[in-house]
């Protein structure tokens, strides 16, 4: 039926099952699509935010998927700056995921405001000072940056190659790919760092509040590097699900396995810089704001098994098992160990935004706890989905994997 | 009155640093101030106002006790308004954070200001700010029968989606402004400048002026032995003091480590 | 593509094709500068056309009618009880005076009067700041609208619902005259060349 | 390329061009900004409050009997807010959070828009709107035929007060009409008049110097919960804690329960309920024993301290005697939970202070004390002598006003007059006091009255809301077959009349405001509209006046044109200053001395309340003359009914006949009030003898009744007592008030004093279960 429109020489499922399973997938979509209805149209009062938890499920669901995004940059960046070739198998897949993440938390971020219609002061009004400007420009800016990578590979779709224009059109792009991927790595590097900075200035919150590294908080460099380390780990997790749901081997080993031992070793760097990081935080930030570290994990969930599983089962377990060569090339220790460390991501920026907030910070206030309601689970949750839904659609029509043609003769 | 003109670490004019001075031995947690406020500020409420997490009040009673049993127990009421933190020379933590410039340290009044009309709801101060002084319009502000008649032009009234929060009733400084120019006066006299709340204090607890003049009250009693401010060790610096005898009181005003000493 | 067939193409095009260009230049700076402001502002008439002049001339000075109150407040636009003491009764045979008198002093209702200068609620302006210690004239900021002999038409922009006089009778918003724009922006303008307080809580409320 | 298509790219290019450098696409953004910042939502818009000139009105606040100065800003024509009147000798400046809200008062919602007649059944809430012609004629040809069937005596009036030319019109109006049941809603100033009565001879009120007063024994007085006129209270107790840090004040509160006062207060005595007077006593005993009392004024100015001799040569007990035999501090120990040496100490504190006080009325002073009781804590200011001192007590008389020309009183009106009171009061059963609403429910619910009432005038009173044991209050007043609610709002009573008559609010009115209770100094206030009536509603003194001059027989009575000129006239030489000052103060008051200040016949203070003998009340237990405590015995066995249940009156909740405008709701604590359920506060240690946590569900019965609540664990509450806030549970006015948490008065039933007749419970038995 879309035969025509299928990239030559591969194999693709009967049309039928391929709509059935959009359907599903655009049903969840259609529901994401009215809770945000509901919340732009009656307000903010249809979630559970409140006054104590300005930010909540929102928050934590944009600075999770821009972290688990961050693979498009970091293996763009290899790719173009670092030169490193094997990652071109992947680089399409990444960019995909990568747009699908960073055009959900553009999303995400339009819902959380109080008044949409007037989100664009951001940068109309923009003051320079404050960290959710430099991240909300970021984005936006490299967000175009993804668009204009993802565009090219929309353009090899066999039919839209066929206008010479088009062809053309994508062939420059092609050319001047690096270019791009350059700046793209530049605005993610201060956009991930900022996301960490969002949570690292606030110095009247002792949990999210970081001593500062020249004009940064130092949360801002762990952003960065966590962001380094989960991105591949969320690529190579996602290529696994495609292989698993499409019964295929679309990326060869060694490439998926360079990519692991990179966020391995980057774990391991975080993991490092994360320890040394906390216990300064632990021993000479929080005592001079008069709080000693066990206040901050007073009451469940928010005891020190939160700091214990976000560091030691989905930090050193992920970390250990990607830098051993063993451990990577092995699905059954491989894959646990890349959704670990996208967890561990999760978690971790959970953590920064709902247990900053969580805390009491004046002596004779109370601890508040917050659950997020329908509305914000399934816009929150929604990126998956439609990560499915792009995914889909992209391997379905586009030459997304190189090397499939050669992995399934 | 002496003309004080201080230059500020920036080379900001640092004209009058308004500040309060609440004394907690006199508040009686009576609530006057709360609703002084609301009708001062056209705040609205709403049918069911209990879940406090979604509930405007710019001027807040939080209750405390000292944690002791029957009979030992005592309590104490912190009003708690809009601290207007200094910060380091006027970084107070909401203002530095706020993407689009809703909000600026006044270094003229030492007013921390919110623009309803700039502000887009992204909630970033509200997270910034220890007190939970700013609060988020979650509703459309609604005035039922002829309450709309009870409004005052001098604020402007808020709509749904933007973080509003105490303004030290900045519009009855223009006023007395707009009076003291009218009568060919450049300075604003102590008693011409008070906020709604302390003006309608029924125990005198709230003492409101400039902080930097030796002529106000707030000047002298800052200086008390019993004064303290709330959460001072974060550096908020913030312009709202309070005075109480009782040691507890004092101590539960800011965060100390178990054995650590407070003043 | 061969590089003849397409040297020919452009040769026989590039003249013909600037023309275009020109055209739709053309076209779009006559919407932007001239069928633009025509859509963007519906036209209002004043209840009553008010001649500043005559009043003027009669009462001799702004202040008659547009008086600070003991509190340093500014009365602005006259209320009616003004108008009265001067027109309980017809002075002479003008249609205006007639309508005022029939319309509103009669059935004692307020003049609907449309303020070129209205600013939004959240704008806090002080008069005693500008005219008492600041010492302007009213020209500076509301121009020569006292030597007028008639009201001019309200144009309201259908976006803002502010009058024309807000973003100024220039459509392309430039300004030779202190008095043509009162935006924020030309405030702001003002304080920084006199070294006036720049806060928010200085002109907002 | 063609060149249709290569023409169109250059065209559009041009229009790029063209428009990037015309106003176009930066003017559309900048209007779209300013769009956006004053979108003011759909479909609700918010508004822009119109400008204009500032008009600052002054008058008196009548929320509460405080009598605060208030000072009203208006825009124009709109009161926009209210705020404490600068240099008021009761507030100067200051306001409560009830005054402050007023304003809803005004402008909010269950105004009564005009009159009304009901519809539908009784409560229904259907409603036929009547003009005020029609109305008044209607109730006015009722009355008539009332009058003219010889049962002119069976109409009763309920009003909120009974100082006051309003209240006094309206006693006029029964006067003049023939019934004697002009009934005023009780509070403790009742049992305060009626001892002063009989220990001092004077009708007066009790005046506390608290301004003076340095050291503060409080029987239970909620002193900054709302007692006696708040803001005033308040100053003083400002006062107080600057003189307490230099260490010469100190403030003793004694009360079952941490309340604001007692957190505020130097020492909080949590004492077993009820049983004050015990203390009190108690006290005596140790300033007796040790000789501490003021031996001056107790041997010259009192009598009764000592035994005594009537007449008939019977020698009778005094004071003295009584207490040193009765009150021991052990025994007063066992009685209050309060330990012997704290009683001692206590007692030795009050007795050395300079200027001691000691003050009576529980929480705001809404229940009456037992006149005992009142007795027994007024003693204690005897024994050191401090009545019509500095910081002392005072009786304190009320303002003269020109009085009204006499009530013309026709032969029916003088047969009705001469009938008994319906409520018993001033009959052999209680002689002594005035007004006993608390009797109606019992004597009409039995059947056991002297008569059937017919008809019913209710004004600024809800009893349907405030009086103790709700359902057999709201019995009783559904049996009579014809009321009239003069309300300005739909409160429950109103909801339950046949007729509403509106009238002005207090911002609408003129309203003469007579001294508030517990004041050192004779002080009137006027209340005067502020601004022009909302609604079609008239001035209550206007529509009596209308029914007086319309009802047969009685229009001689009503000779004023309207209310306004009766104050006037009622005023006479003070209008000036009222109209002007807002109030009129007595400044040569002082109290008189000793030698000359008691009205008795022995001319002395009395401890010995000769007055009850004279009065009628016989007993051959002197006990029953004297200061005395007597345990009052609640409804209810402790084997079913374990806890004892009081009150939490807070400023917070508004819980007399105003009630609470939204704005305090607003401000009540999610400990008290959450979404429609009601919070009780309990001991930790008592709600885990019941199994209960924070936030249960439970049941708290009462032999009166039985609610549903939650609960709140609370140190500050002596273990085996619950405490329920007042002031919630109404079920009338508008959706901001009712359907919210439970009438404390649901479950509080009633207790009479023996001698006053007066209701004086304080709480009541009951039990806590939890609902699963």
């Amino acid at each position: 039926m879309d035969s025509a429109l299928i990239p030559q020489g591969v194999k693709r499922c009967p049309f039928p099952q391929f709509a059935l399973w959009i359907g599903f997938l655009s049903i969840f979509m259609l529901w994401a699509v009215v809770a945000a209805g509901v919340a732009w149209i009656k307000g903010l009062n249809t979630t559970n935010l409140n006054d104590y938890f300005g930010f909540g499920a929102w928050i934590t669901a944009d600075l999770a998927v821009i972290a688990l995004g961050g693979g498009a940059f970091f293996t763009g960046f290899m790719r173009y700056i670092l030169g490193i070739e094997d990652f071109k198998h992947i680089l399409n897949f990444a960019v995909i995921i990568g747009f699908v993440c960073y055009s959900s938390a553009l999303v995400i971020l339009g819902l959380d405001v109080g008044q949409p219609l007037r989100s664009w002061f951001i940068f109309w009004h923009a003051n320079v000072h404050s960290m959710l400007t430099e991240v909300a420009f970021c984005i936006s800016c490299y967000f175009t940056v993804l668009t204009i990578e993802y565009i090219p590979l929309v353009l090899e779709n066999r039919q839209l190659d066929k206008i010479p224009l088009v062809h053309n059109f994508s062939h420059n792009l092609h050319r001047i790919m690096a270019v791009f991927a350059a700046t793209g790595a530049f605005l993610s590097f201060f956009h991930q760092g900022s996301l960490g900075g969002t949570v690292g200035v606030l110095f009247g919150r002792p949990f999210g509040f970081r001593e500062h590294f020249a004009i940064w908080p130092t949360a801002f460099f762990l952003f960065i590097i966590s962001a380094m380390a989960c991105g591949p780990c969320f690529t190579i997790l996602v290529t696994r699900i495609t292989e698993l749901i499409t019964r295929k081997k679309l990326v060869k080993q060694n490439v998926i396995a360079k990519l692991a031992k990179v966020s391995g070793w980057l774990m391991v760097a975080y993991l490092a810089l994360k320890m040394i990081d906390t216990v300064y935080w632990a021993m000479v930030t929080l005592p001079n704001m008069g709080v000693s570290v066990m206040d901050m994990y007073p009451e469940s969930p928010f005891t020190i098994w939160i700091l214990i599983a976000e560091l030691g089962f989905c930090g050193a377990i992920p970390a250990i098992i990607l830098i051993t060569e063993k451990g990577r090339n092995n699905n059954f220790l491989l894959v646990p160990a890349t959704i670990l460390s996208c967890f561990g991501a999760i978690l971790n920026r959970y953590v920064m935004t709902v247990q900053t907030l969580a805390l009491p910070v004046l002596p004779f206030d109370k601890f508040v706890n917050y659950i997020p309601n329908w509305v914000e689970w399934v816009t929150s949750l929604a990126p998956f989905v439609y990560l499915a839904l792009l995914i889909s659609l992209s391997y379905r029509y586009l030459p997304v994997f190189p090397q499939e043609k050669e992995l399934n003769p | 009155m002496k003309e004080e003109h201080k230059e500020g670490a920036h080379g900001h004019k640092e004209k009058y640093k308004y500040g309060m001075v609440i004394d907690l031995d006199k508040c009686t947690g009576c609530g006057a101030c709360m609703v002084a406020c609301m009708t001062e500020n056209n705040v609205p409420f709403r049918k069911d106002e209990s879940n406090k997490l979604v509930s405007t009040a710019w001027m807040r009673v939080f209750k405390a006790t000292n944690g002791k049993s029957y009979p030992d127990i005592d309590v104490c009421y912190f009003p708690r308004p809009c601290m207007h933190c200094e910060g380091e020379h006027g970084h107070a933590p909401c203002v530095s954070v706020c993407p689009a410039t809703a909000t600026d340290y006044n270094y003229e009044t030492g007013i921390v200001s919110q623009i309803y009309t700039r502000c887009f709801g992204c909630r970033y101060c509200m997270a910034a700010c220890p007190y939970h002084a700013r609060y988020f319009n979650w509703w459309d502000p609604v005035w039922p029968d002829k309450m709309e008649k009870a409004l005052s032009p001098d604020v402007s009234p808020r709509m749904r989606g933007v973080v509003e929060k105490c303004s030290f009733c900045f519009h009855r400084f223009q006023r007395a402004r707009d009076h003291a120019y009218a009568e060919g006066r450049r300075e604003i006299r102590e008693d011409e400048y008070q906020t709604a709340c302390t003006q309608a204090c029924p125990a005198d607890a709230i003492i409101f002026g400039d902080l930097n003049n030796p002529e106000h009250k707030v000047y002298k009693l800052k200086k008390s032995p019993y004064a303290f401010r709330l959460l001072e060790r974060l550096g908020t610096n913030p312009k709202v003091y309070y005075l109480s005898t009782r040691s507890w009181v004092r101590r539960a005003g800011d965060n100390y480590l178990a054995g650590e000493r407070s003043k | 593509m061969s590089a003849q067939h397409e040297k020919k193409e452009s040769a026989a095009s590039s003249p013909i094709v600037i023309v275009f260009f020109i055209i739709g230049l053309a076209v779009s700076l006559f919407v932007g500068w001239s069928i633009f402001p025509k859509l963007l502002y519906s036209q209002k008439k004043q209840p009553i056309d008010f001649s500043h002049s005559i009043h003027l001339d009669a009462v001799g000075d702004c202040e008659s009618c547009h008086f600070f109150r003991e509190d340093g407040s500014f009365s602005g636009i006259p209320e009616l009880s003004n108008c009265v003491e001067c027109h309980e009764e017809a002075q002479g045979e003008d249609p205006e005076e007639i309508k005022l008198i029939e319309n509103y002093i009669e059935p004692n209702k307020e003049i609907p009067w449309l303020v070129y200068s209205r600013q939004p609620d959240c704008v806090f302006f002080s008069h005693a700041a500008h005219v008492k210690m600041g010492e302007l004239e009213c020209k500076t900021c509301h121009g020569m609208i006292g030597e007028s002999d008639h009201v001019e038409i309200y144009e309201e922009n259908r976006i803002t619902g502010y009058s024309r006089n807000i973003w100024g009778k220039s459509i392309g918003g430039f300004k030779s005259n202190t008095w043509d724009r009162m935006k924020m922006d030309d405030c702001a303008e003002c304080h920084e060349e006199h070294g006036t307080n720049q806060a928010c809580f200085v002109c907002h409320k | 390329m063609s060149l249709g298509r290569r023409g169109f790219l250059q065209f559009c290019l041009g229009a790029g061009a063209g428009i990037t450098f015309s106003p176009l696409p930066w003017k559309l953004m900048d209007d779209i900004s300013i769009w956006s910042q004053t979108f003011r939502g759909i479909p609700i818009e918010v508004p822009v409050p119109p400008v204009g000139e500032v008009n600052i009105e002054k008058s008196v606040c009548t929320l509460c009997p405080g009598g605060c100065g208030i000072s009203v800003r208006k825009i124009k024509n709109r009161a926009v807010k209210i705020e404490g009147a600068e240099g008021h000798p009761i507030n100067d400046g200051g306001i409560c959070i009830l005054g402050v809200a007023g304003l809803y008062q005004l402008y909010g919602g269950a105004r009564v828009k005009g009159p009304l007649k009901r519809a539908g059944n009784r409560g229904e809430g259907k409603w036929e709107e009547i003009s005020w012609s029609a109305a008044i004629s209607e109730i006015s040809k009722k009355l008539s035929q009332i009058r003219r069937n010889g049962s002119a005596h069976t109409v009763a009036c309920i009003s909120g007060k009974d100082r006051g030319t309003v209240p006094q019109l309206f006693k006029r109006l029964l006067t003049a009409y023939g019934s004697p049941n002009f009934i005023s809603m009780p509070s403790s100033e009742d049992t305060e008049r009626l001892g002063l009565k009989l220990m001092q001879g004077e009708d007066a009120s009790v005046g506390y110097d608290l301004e003076n007063a340095r050291y503060i024994l409080s029987f239970g007085s909620g002193l900054i919960d709302g007692w006696g006129s708040p803001v005033r209270v308040f100053r003083a107790n400002s006062a107080w804690r600057e003189e307490a840090v230099k260490g010469l004040a100190k403030v003793v509160q004694i009360e079952p329960r941490l309340s604001n006062t007692a957190a505020k207060a130097d020492r909080w005595v949590p004492i077993a309920p009820g049983t004050e007077a015990a203390l009190a006593l108690g006290f005596a005993h140790v300033i007796i024993k040790e000789r501490r009392y003021n031996k001056n004024f107790v041997m010259n100015h009192c009598f009764g301290f000592e035994d005594w001799t009537d007449n008939s040569g019977k020698v009778h007990k005094g004071l003295k005697r009584m207490v040193l035999k009765d009150y021991s501090p052990d025994v007063v120990s066992e009685i209050t939970g309060i330990s012997v040496s704290k009683i001692v100490a206590l007692a030795r504190e009050f007795a050395r202070a300079k200027r001691p006080l000691a003050v009576c009325g529980r929480g705001k002073g809404s229940t009456p004390e037992g006149l005992q009781e009142f007795m027994a804590i007024y003693a204690l200011n005897t024994l050191v002598g401090n009545i019509n001192k500095t910081g002392g007590v005072r009786a304190l008389p009320e303002v003269r006003t020109t009085a009204w020309p006499g009530v013309a009183q026709d032969a029916i009106a003088k047969r009705g007059m001469n009938q008994p009171r319906f409520d018993r009061a001033g009959t052999k059963a209680f002689p002594v006091t005035e007004s006993l609403f608390n009797q109606l429910s019992g004597l009409m619910n039995t059947g056991k009255g002297a008569y059937t009432l017919s008809a019913l005038l209710v004004y600024g009173a809800n009893p349907y809301y405030t009086a103790h044991d709700k359902a057999a209050v709201a019995e009783a007043l559904d049996s009579i077959p014809f009321i009239v609610s003069f309300s300005s709002h739909m409160d429950e009573t109103a909801q339950h009349a046949d007729f509403i008559l509106p009238s002005h609010t207090n911002l609408e009115r003129y309203e003469d405001v007579p001294t508030p209770a517990g004041l050192n100094v004779p002080i009137i206030g006027l209340s005067r509209p502020v601004v022009d009536p909302e609604y079609d509603t008239k001035h209550v003194g206007d529509t009596v006046i209308a029914l007086g001059k319309s009802i047969d027989g009685i229009a001689d009575s009503f000779v004023w044109d309207d209310y306004e000129s009766l104050l006037k006239e009622t005023m006479g030489g003070k209008w000036d200053t009222l109209i002007g000052e807002g109030y009129w103060k007595d400044a040569g008051y002082s109290p008189a001395a000793w030698s000359s200040g008691f009205k008795t016949p022995s001319g002395k203070f009395e401890f010995f309340a000769t007055g009850l003998y004279r009065a009628g009340i016989r007993s051959h237990n002197d006990n029953d003359y004297l200061p005395r405590y007597k345990p009052v015995v609640l409804e209810g066995d402790p084997g079913s009914y374990p806890l004892v249940l009081i009150p939490i009156e807070s400023t917070r909740l508004a819980d007399g006949a105003v009630a609470n405008p939204p704005y305090l709701t607003k401000t009540v604590a999610d400990t008290v009030l959450k979404n429609n359920d009601i919070f009780v506060e309990v001991n930790p240690k008592t709600a885990a003898a019941y199994g209960l946590s924070e936030g249960a569900v439970a049941m708290l019965k009462t032999p009166t009744g039985e609610v549903k609540v939650r609960t709140h664990m609370y140190e500050g509450v002596r273990p085996g007592v619950v405490a329920i806030p007042t002031g919630l549970g109404h079920s009338a006015y508008d959706d901001y008030l009712s359907g919210k948490g439970v009438n404390a008065n649901e479950v509080i039933g009633t207790v009479e004093d023996p001698i006053s007749g007066l209701d004086i419970a304080w709480g009541s038995r009951a039990s806590l279960v939890g609902i699963i």
